[in-house]
């Protein structure tokens, strides 16, 4: 597909550095976790995981978003998606468990709001660096929510694995994760000494160029699993012995260690 | 099947630049049926390649400009080690430089790594200074080649660019240097624009369209050079079906190359070796073989 | 609109080979609303073209190779008395011929039916001695469009071939000439086998390819020609909706040509003219000139 | 599309210069009157008028059709179809008249088939040379049938215009024709006369290139109607005041004058 002109119809301000835009384009077959490609006409396209129908929510870190960052209501960007394999969502009965660190909610709150209209129970660990990035804490009011804060500004002082530690995980159906690698990969570490990482999905990032499971730049050791296609979202059992939490790749093919 | 001086598993191919980024992604297609796995382009130095978007569907097919992105020969000879371990295989280095001394350096560079051949890509559309920028001259595809074909010691093919007004004289000067088949075609030269933005759709500006739209184009320049050359040829472009293959192979491949159609179907390979096999028992033939060329004899 | 010399109805003009071997059928193409028309290729005496198939629809186009049949310019002259009698689009008399001299005489034996331009066709991939023949040598074209430049008192537009490794020194060489336009894309050359008997499909084996697969290389020649000329550049190859006629014009083109599309729809041009008009509405523009090349500008 | 590769499964010697092959491709939506492209391999490929689902009538008259005639059951041709407009077949309560003449009677058989198969009525003007030649009599067994051959080895004597001239065509709703265009022609004649051409329908035969509506190679004056796409069956108004009857063009597009 040709990326779809998409209007900026809104545009929120969640931190000094996470904006949500909202687009006239609506992904109704969306599935949570899914992405779509972003170009910003002139600059660069990359992968945002959608954080509503028709919303992406963006940490300026490179050019792309640095770009987008100077776009108002009624500019355009190129979208094309949704791609790659989403979350699986929960069954009526299941117990769930949410853990995301700083714009890692983003990808996961369209999950919260699924579970929530459908009156499942959802716990929430979500961290952030300070009490100012708290992303879509009330999209995880679906149940309990654990704010941890590196500053300790609120919530409790800390990371989500301090929490996540001190939780009892035995009796969730299913948990998703979704933050920085490093976060991802102590939380991995936690839930595969207790057993329950079957149980678990991760949202992965790494960098792209196709975006549609041909070039293989975004290929994961030892599998060859593409993150654009075969995931983003992995099972944590497709993640044991990879290179997850141990190093990516840059637009080179070289390997850059966490 | 033994092809230009290598031992096929079968004749349908990883192409370059599909999946050929790691090691762990040539391994699995080898386990997906692959007859041999050619890698992504590798160059003297790591080279990032261009903005995106690089890789566009569009009605007919793809177009893409990738920009020969790879980590250099150094930081690659892990990933064909990687490749060579986990599927028997045979891993086909596709290098680029701009010159026979850059050519050449990467293939020694490489050569540690044990590939079983070389495919010189002289043909991306949309590399400044590499690809088609040195494959749209005769004397330069003779002089590259010989040098390639005299630094290694495994088969060199040379990978052609339909983008030019002969092909057979790019064929027959890879086949005069020394080459061992030539592989035809590299992609389309085109380009797609986003008429809302009115931005070009790449990065790049304009690319090169792979996919369904070339297979006409391609099937014509294999049948011109069969007829040309003496070294076999490697069909490649827009093949996405047994069909596909078959007709290719009519046209005059020896044994095919398959890029873009892993986009829909990973198990592509498979698909078409099935096809191609079933395809040779109705029609009462034992081998690939019997048929490549055949169309020349129906007159 | 005026564009090279001429004075169009609309931007969309019947191409060249489609519904043009009689007065009767242009005239038709001209009451469906198309702002010009091309009549078929024209030569020197009769010819009565490949055998057929001549045309075959394929999964992402057409294939053709007509062979240039034609009443030659005598017998044609009528037809063009007709098709001017019967619509007041202006008419475009394509034709061809080996040599220069070929070539003026053919448009000085058209004249008397008062066509108000000539297309010369230097590029049909498939005609041995014509076409493309002549059309990949930029002194050719230079010399047959020089001649016939100063043989006629109307505007001359040269049809180019993508089929050549840089199709940017071809226009320059019809510019330089006194062509007041040029024309791309011909056809790409193609071929296409039937698997089951093994024969060519086409009567004469092979031909050009056309319809949307050709799109995007259309696209790039456009681009690339309107970078490098100053004279117009009409756009041509695979249009098949408003969104295509867009984009064309966006690379470069100051009006389209149609062809393959006729088939799905004999009105095409007034469904791409009423699409053009709405996104000139749509995006404040107040006439196709206003968005012709414009994404040379989108940087 | 691709011409499809079918079998010849059997052939039928109507009379010596004539023959039907029918193959194992069936071409079920076709409607009596479209034809199909007939691709002999590495000969030429001609337009020919359905004689059946799956078969063809052809007289050997250039290089394709000897070529064809030299081929036997299991031998393959190349098909492409259906194409064109076909004939408008009757309404329940309708009378039909046929006119054919020579092998133009293949293209209406399949029509005769329909009207037998619906228990309607059908009068038959069926003109040939000779006795021999009389083709597809059974077909056109769904009512009377009137003979006419040139030399009167059978039937009337003369012309099926001869036996047309002493018919009352007033009370027929439908006319169906096809022949050599001459004789078309005397026939469209005759029921303009009376007025009741615009009942008629003819089946014609123009040089075809593409076959598909593109080229235009087969384009009628004055109004540019393509016998391959518009036709090959055109009805009566349609073709008052054209070149039917008049002239044709060969493969250069010149004109030959009947």
């Amino acid at each position: 597909m040709r990326p779809i002109h998409s209007k900026i119809t809104e545009i929120i301000e969640e931190s000094p550095n996470v904006r949500t835009f909202f687009f006239d384009t609506h992904f109704e077959t969306a599935i949570p976790g899914q992405f779509v490609m972003v170009w910003v006409h002139g600059t660069d396209e990359v992968p945002m995981t959608l954080s509503g129908k028709n919303s992406i929510t963006v940490q300026k870190v490179g050019d792309a978003t640095s770009r987008m960052f100077e776009l108002g209501i009624g500019d355009h960007m190129g979208l094309r998606g949704p791609f790659g394999r989403g979350f699986t969502p929960p069954e009526k009965d299941e117990k769930v468990l949410f853990i995301a660190g700083g714009v890692g909610a983003a990808p996961i709150a369209p999950l919260a709001d699924i579970i929530k209209a459908r009156g499942i129970e959802g716990h929430t660990i979500l961290g952030s660096r300070c009490c100012d990035e708290i992303l879509f804490r009330e999209r995880f009011a679906c149940g309990r929510v654990d704010i941890t804060t590196d500053d300790g500004s609120e919530g409790r002082s800390g990371f989500v694995t301090d929490q996540l530690a001190e939780t009892d995980t035995s009796d969730y159906d299913r948990i998703y994760v979704c933050g920085p690698e490093i976060m991802m990969y102590k939380v991995f570490e936690i839930l595969k000494t207790r057993d329950v990482h079957v149980k678990t999905e991760f949202s992965l990032h790494r960098y792209f160029k196709c975006g549609i499971g041909v070039c293989g730049a975004c290929s994961m050791d030892p599998e060859g699993l593409r993150v654009c296609r075969d995931g983003p979202v992995f099972n944590g059992s497709e993640l044991e012995g990879s290179e997850f939490g141990h190093y990516e790749r840059d637009s080179s093919g070289c390997k850059c260690h966490f | 099947m033994n092809i230009a001086g290598i031992e096929l598993k079968n004749p349908t191919i990883l192409a370059s630049g599909i999946m050929g980024t790691t090691g762990a992604a040539l391994a699995r297609m080898g386990r997906n049926g692959a007859g041999a796995l050619v890698t992504k382009s590798i160059g003297p130095v790591p080279k990032k390649g261009h903005n995106n978007p690089s890789m566009v569907e569009l009605e007919c097919g793809y177009i893409n400009a990738m920009g020969l992105p790879n980590p250099s020969y150094s930081g690659f000879c892990e990933e064909i080690g990687i490749a060579k371990s986990k599927t028997d295989a045979p891993l086909i280095a596709s290098i680029f430089g701009g010159d026979s001394a850059e050519f050449t350096e990467v293939a020694r560079g490489l050569l540690s790594s044990k590939p079983d051949c070389f495919e010189l890509n002289v043909s991306c559309p949309h590399a400044e200074g590499y690809g088609a920028s040195v494959g749209t001259d005769p004397d330069l595809v003779h002089e590259i080649t010989a040098s390639v074909v005299d630094a290694v010691d495994v088969p060199v093919w040379v990978k052609l660019t339909p983008n030019v007004t002969d092909i057979t004289s790019i064929g027959r000067a890879a086949e005069t240097a020394g080459a061992s088949a030539v592989v035809a075609i590299n992609t389309v030269r085109g380009m797609a624009i986003d008429i809302h933005s009115g931005y070009p759709i790449l990065g790049n500006r304009f690319g090169g369209l792979s996919g369904p739209a070339v297979k006409p184009v391609a099937v014509k320049c294999v049948y011109d050079l069969y007829k040309a050359l003496d070294v076999p040829v490697i069909g490649v472009g827009g093949i996405t079906c047994p069909q596909d293959a078959i007709e290719m192979i009519l046209a005059g491949a020896s044994a095919v190359e398959i890029g873009s159609a892993v986009h829909d179907d990973t198990q592509i390979f498979e698909t078409i070796n099935k096809g191609i096999d079933a395809y040779l028992q109705k029609y009462g033939y034992s081998k690939t073989e019997d048929i490549a060329g055949l169309s020349h004899e129906m007159i």
